[in-house]
């Protein structure tokens, strides 16, 4: 059937009235709502949705306010990363055994992408895996992995083939987390935190049942990992703005205030109002069916800015700018902006321009696939990956 | 399309929008490219006539209907709002064309709205059918956030004297509409006959839009009503002059795109080199923005809502977008921007004259101080 | 080399100076790389000790002789002048090594050599010796620009109270020295033995320079002169913290520059891409200008002539400088520069916090608009 | 023997007292001066020299203040860039033949270097030059020629052997600019004033008597050519600057200042003052023998600042700014910065960018020659030039 806004509302109260909460208990209640079709009702039948159009998930939403949740926060890379993949490349079997717990939240899923050498070009990678029978051992080490110590399930990718060009030799696989030879461990930043996880990778086993996408295919199979992240940074407006924050400083102390600050503080408050503007005007976009370029300039637009505001923020405090709250050594599962004091926020900062895609690839991306300006020559096309320059 | 892209909030461009923008753009591509312009403007500065292509305006104001955009179906216009207006002023913009447009159909349209006397709607009347054109006697550069007084002064017998600089669009405007001090009362608004007035037009930085320095010495002319609409129109004007800026924008940007992806330097195209590509990709993430915040002034300016922090906004990014544009147009095209035979200094000049014009961009961000509550030092 | 390169106005490094940057550069390099300094700090944070290196300080101060290098050849110090120490604390910028030479050796000795009492040439004479080390009790981020009257102040039994926020090297200080209100005269300068204060180091953005709040509550303290030099010992360490932002900005350009040319990413170093080539090309021009700016303002101070403007300048241009070769650090070292571990952090902080310390870039262009009679608009 | 200041002092003044110009007129003085070895120390004697250390040149300089001079401003090219070169490549005939009416001022030289299609890139020069006979016969267009129109002499840099890679297939020649076939255009500039010129060069046939250096050298030599005019034009500083100019007008007219305006103008005060002490002691280190790389920046720091005061004045004037003051076409033989009104400044400083090495090759020069990073991978090394892409 085509599903329209009344019919999945309709679903959705149904569901509603045969399910209490309170009686049969949160995690049962996600299960039933994951097997009624409530969970992301874009996807297929049996997996938690209706194969409806994807647009029709707010309907749903609205009805379930108030309901248990399966904690958006930690499973935000499961359910943003790992299920489109799966869903997209898995075979019946994986998705039969992966995406329910990882809606509900019983699975919590990390990405094992990034290593110390492959940044920006994330084809480069170096872990290996190699054939044994019919298992893949795994030797390596990733970085920048949020959540893998709560993780139970993470998606690697993995060099399969040292022997073609660098994009050509890659495999993407389901990493098991509690496997042996896999050890997590904290990542200290500069504020002093730590956000993310090195993992190392020391003769993982992992049956070949746990790969996804064809043994060479493990780019193509990324490309649909990467670009669903990239959707998901820049996708969700907050209601509490750092302008707003900045905002807020500058009415409550007016002792602060200088003419040179003042002339910073008003062209942000234009360069924060521009970028919110662009982000409705992209939004709407979207819903009209239209989506246009500018959503690849929007992180690029929110990283500068979020500096510029930040660094003002410091000095803008003087001397409380001097200070910073906590240095303590701690981990930490979420990138706590507005809560924390202004040091923080300008050091935080910092990373916005470099996670999730440098600035700098942004501007190659929107130069080449916006612009249509020609690429750089290339020196790594028909290079065996061993054989490139390190 | 889905309903709230049709509402008159909506930041996209509506399929009527879409049509005008066709119409006009058609029109100017036939009849207005670049080349045509700097040799309009040019063999005006051999001649000493004005450099406004008069064939155009009418094809432009009365056969398209573009002077009557902003006014009511009743008194003979289009009854459109500024978000058309604006769509007209983006295509003015990336043509440079040189047309009465802004200060006829927006700036002396906008305050004769305002007047409300009969006479004043007669004249919208002649203005719609693109009859008479007009202009508005204020200077171009006068920011929509400080209300000057009138320097035009009322005579015992009825007639003007004064003398008000930096004007446009008085060389080829029928009617001059005036702002008038008027002793122990509120300024009025007036009309006079552009041959009553001396208008002398003076060297300007913009080819395609020069100003006049226009006196009156006793000069005949009819009061139309109340001057309120002057500050409403200084507004308008402002807000919609960000669509034009975004339209010059545009049109560098691309010009440059285009030329960067033909020119060849050591073996490669220049738009191959890493720190081109990346100062063009940021400045079409301030075109993007710039576009943003020029729908957003124009849908607030057309839906009659409280537009001053929108129309500042606006004025304050695409100003500097504009001659940001231009400038790397130049920079970009090398040796041959630097010429007088490629358009691009047209452009320049444009946008560098926009920039001062309807208030400087500081000035509009010195406005939110107090429009976004963001008050200075306290001293 | 020729006279004029000699003269006490170039802005070139004599060989006196050089033979002292060579010595403290040796000495930094020895016993205080990067790697050390991030292994000190963070032992310190798990101790709960001050993160100072005093045996390093010893070394600098008392060997080298750079405590006493302002200090008059009669009291025991070099009767070197603040080119000199701009060199040292060029290196120390480069290092972000945790010694209390500017609190010490330029703060709290010039605001004593402006005291003149004999208890004041007394302390000199330890502080020079490297006996004694000393701080100044003002707040890090008060302006030369902008005279704060003192908020410690004098009980009728000669005993101090007050509460000094933003105080940097107190913790590591064996005599405080205190500007000291009193009722009915000018403020006077006072000198207290660190152990009748209360010190309390806070959390501070600069890990390598921490700031504490110092409490005096009826503390015994000794009139040591007059606080007429607090002034001087302010726009002097502004215009030394400029050669300090300087050694910040070059260590960061440096190492920059050495991992890009060895980080490969797309089979090619990181280094030759034009974008990244371009960013650096601009801020190498950056650095230099802060040489020029921070060696100008050094050579005016010690020549002892007027040098409001110099140090404005220096710090409006330096603070800005070594922030922006902080941040490009860490951007173009990409993930690792995030990291805790690599040591491109500490030079972040430190260039923030400098950036507020004795005036922000903005308060020094400020000062501007009096001392190169720049008028602001008139209100 | 080997000049000290004295000794040049001495012959300075000897000659001086043997000769009156306002008895012998302008130009025999000059012709003896040249004759006297007096017009420039530093070159050999015999050809206007002493063989002396070029800074002896201030000594003579002073002592000739107030004597006629060879109208600096239009012999310039001449000898900041013809005149060495001559003197590093040229024959003794050649020598003889063009220093001394060039040194006087009695045959004026211009430039023949850029063409429509080669800016930056100078080596990929479409200018033909074919042999024939003891002739070569020239065909092109050059252009951003200044002075051709007064010109006797220029210096030509043509293409020889378009068989091999660009910078081996270039010869540099005198050109004789009343030869047939030399046609000068003025070139009107977005000023409205022409200070350039286009050559169109058709047939014109040069003895090879003309030629400087060697048949295929001709990149090597106008190597010595550009390096004297890099140096030219970084060197001069001037009374009166631009930052002196809008101090000026901003203290006369206190109607125009806003508090956006007042914080610009500090910090281009503060760039400008920067600037200044950077040239000083860029200066300091040319008089103590040890030139270092900030030379190179000067240019591209000067174009910058140039460019936001300009643009910032122009603001500054408001309605004022909106006028310009002559849109007169006419040929214009020096750039008159300060004289003219804003918005020419603004136009005209929009070219301290791209004339004399735009401001991206100077940052690759930066990047390359002073810091050190690796040139981009070159696709035009070994590629014959006929068959570069175009």
């Amino acid at each position: 059937m085509a599903w329209d806004e009344a019919a999945v509302d309709e679903r959705a109260q149904a569901f509603l009235a045969e399910h209490d909460p309170a009686e049969m208990g949160r995690l049962d209640f996600l299960r039933a709502r994951f097997d009624a079709g409530l969970a992301w009702v874009h996807f297929p039948e049996g997996l938690g949705g209706l194969g409806a159009a994807r647009g029709l998930q707010a309907v749903v939403e609205r009805r379930f306010r108030g309901t248990p949740d399966n904690d958006p926060g930690l499973i935000a890379i499961g359910l943003g990363m790992a299920a489109p993949t799966i869903l997209a490349f898995g075979t019946d079997e994986q998705r039969e055994r992966f995406l329910r717990p990882l809606w509900t939240g019983e699975e919590v899923w990390c990405q094992l992408f990034s290593e110390p050498g492959a940044g920006s070009d994330l084809a480069t990678l170096a872990t290996r895996a190699v054939r044994e029978g019919d298992e893949w051992v795994v030797d390596g080490q990733k970085v920048w992995t949020s959540g893998a110590h709560h993780a139970r399930w993470a998606i690697l990718v993995a060099r399969t083939d040292p022997e073609v060009p660098k994009h050509r030799g890659l495999s993407y696989f389901v990493c098991d987390m509690e496997a042996p030879g896999v050890e997590v461990r904290p990542l200290r930043q500069i504020t002093g935190e730590a956000e993310f996880n090195e993992v190392f990778l020391t003769g993982v086993r992992l049956p070949d049942s746990l790969r996804l996408g064809e043994v060479g295919d493990g780019w193509r199979v990324a490309q649909t990992t990467l670009m669903n992240e990239r959707v998901a940074i820049g996708g969700t407006p907050t209601r509490r703005t750092m302008i707003g924050l900045l905002g807020e400083t500058w009415r409550e102390r007016p002792e602060l205030r200088t003419h040179s600050l003042h002339q910073r503080l008003l062209a942000l408050w234009v360069d924060a109002e521009v970028m919110r503007l662009t982000a409705t005007r992209l939004r709407e976009q979207l819903a009209a069916g239209h989506p246009g370029p500018e959503g690849s300039g929007m992180k690029l637009a929110f990283a500068r800015l979020n500096q510029e505001l930040t660094g003002l923020e410091v000095e803008l405090m003087r001397e409380e700018g001097l200070a910073y709250d906590d240095w303590t050594f701690r981990r930490s599962d979420s990138v706590d902006f507005l809560g924390r004091g202004s040091g923080y926020r300008y050091l935080r900062a910092k990373g916005n321009s470099i996670e999730g895609g440098t600035s700098e690839i942004l501007r190659n991306i929107i130069a080449e696939r916006v612009l249509g300006l020609p690429s750089e020559p290339r020196v790594d096309k028909d290079v065996a990956w061993k054989d490139l320059p390190r | 399309m889905s309903e709230e892209a049709h509402s008159p909030m909506t930041l996209l461009y509506t399929e009527v929008e879409e049509e005008l923008r066709a119409a006009v753009r058609g029109l100017l591509t036939d009849r207005s490219a670049p080349s045509v312009v700097l040799a309009h403007v040019e063999s005006a500065a051999t001649t000493g006539a004005v450099p406004y292509d008069m064939e155009l305006w009418k094809a432009l104001g009365r056969d398209i209907g573009a002077a009557g955009l902003l006014i009511p179906e009743d008194l003979g216009g289009a009854g459109a709002s500024a978000r058309e207006a604006a769509v007209v002023l983006e295509e003015l913009g990336r043509s440079v064309a040189p047309v009465p447009y802004l200060s006829s159909a927006v700036l002396a349209t906008r305050a004769l709205l305002g007047a409300r006397d009969e006479a004043a709607r007669e004249l919208l009347g002649r203005l719609a059918s693109g009859e008479a054109t007009a202009a508005l006697v204020v200077s171009f550069a006068a920011s929509p956030h400080t209300c000057a007084r009138p320097v035009v002064t009322l005579g015992a017998d009825g007639t003007l004297t004064g003398r008000v600089t930096g004007v446009i669009g008085a060389e080829v405007a029928d009617v001059l509409i005036v702002p008038v001090a008027v002793e122990g009362g509120d300024p009025a608004l007036y009309a006079v006959d552009a041959q009553a007035a001396r208008i002398k037009t003076v060297a300007s930085l913009d080819l395609t839009r020069p100003i006049a320095t226009v006196s009156f010495t006793g000069a005949q002319a009819r009061p139309v009503g109340s001057a309120a609409g002057v500050a409403d129109a200084l507004l308008l004007a402002a807000g919609l002059l960000a669509s034009e800026q975004l339209g010059v924008a545009e049109w560098c940007l691309s010009t440059t795109v285009a030329y960067v992806r033909e020119r060849k330097q050591f073996a490669r195209p220049v738009g191959s080199f890493q720190a081109i590509k990346h100062r063009l990709a940021d400045l079409w993430l301030e075109v993007v923005g710039a576009r943003a915040a020029a729908r957003n002034a124009a849908a607030l300016l057309g839906a009659g809502e409280d537009a001053g922090v929108a129309v500042a906004v606006a004025q304050a990014h695409c100003g500097t977008v504009a001659v940001h544009a231009a400038e790397e147009c130049i920079q970009l095209h090398g040796g041959i921007g630097m010429t007088w035979e490629h358009p691009a200094h047209l452009y320049l000049k444009r946008a560098k004259a926009d920039e001062i014009a309807l208030g400087t961009p500081g000035d509009h961000r010195d406005a939110l101080a107090t429009l976004a509550d963001l008050p200075g030092p306290v001293s």
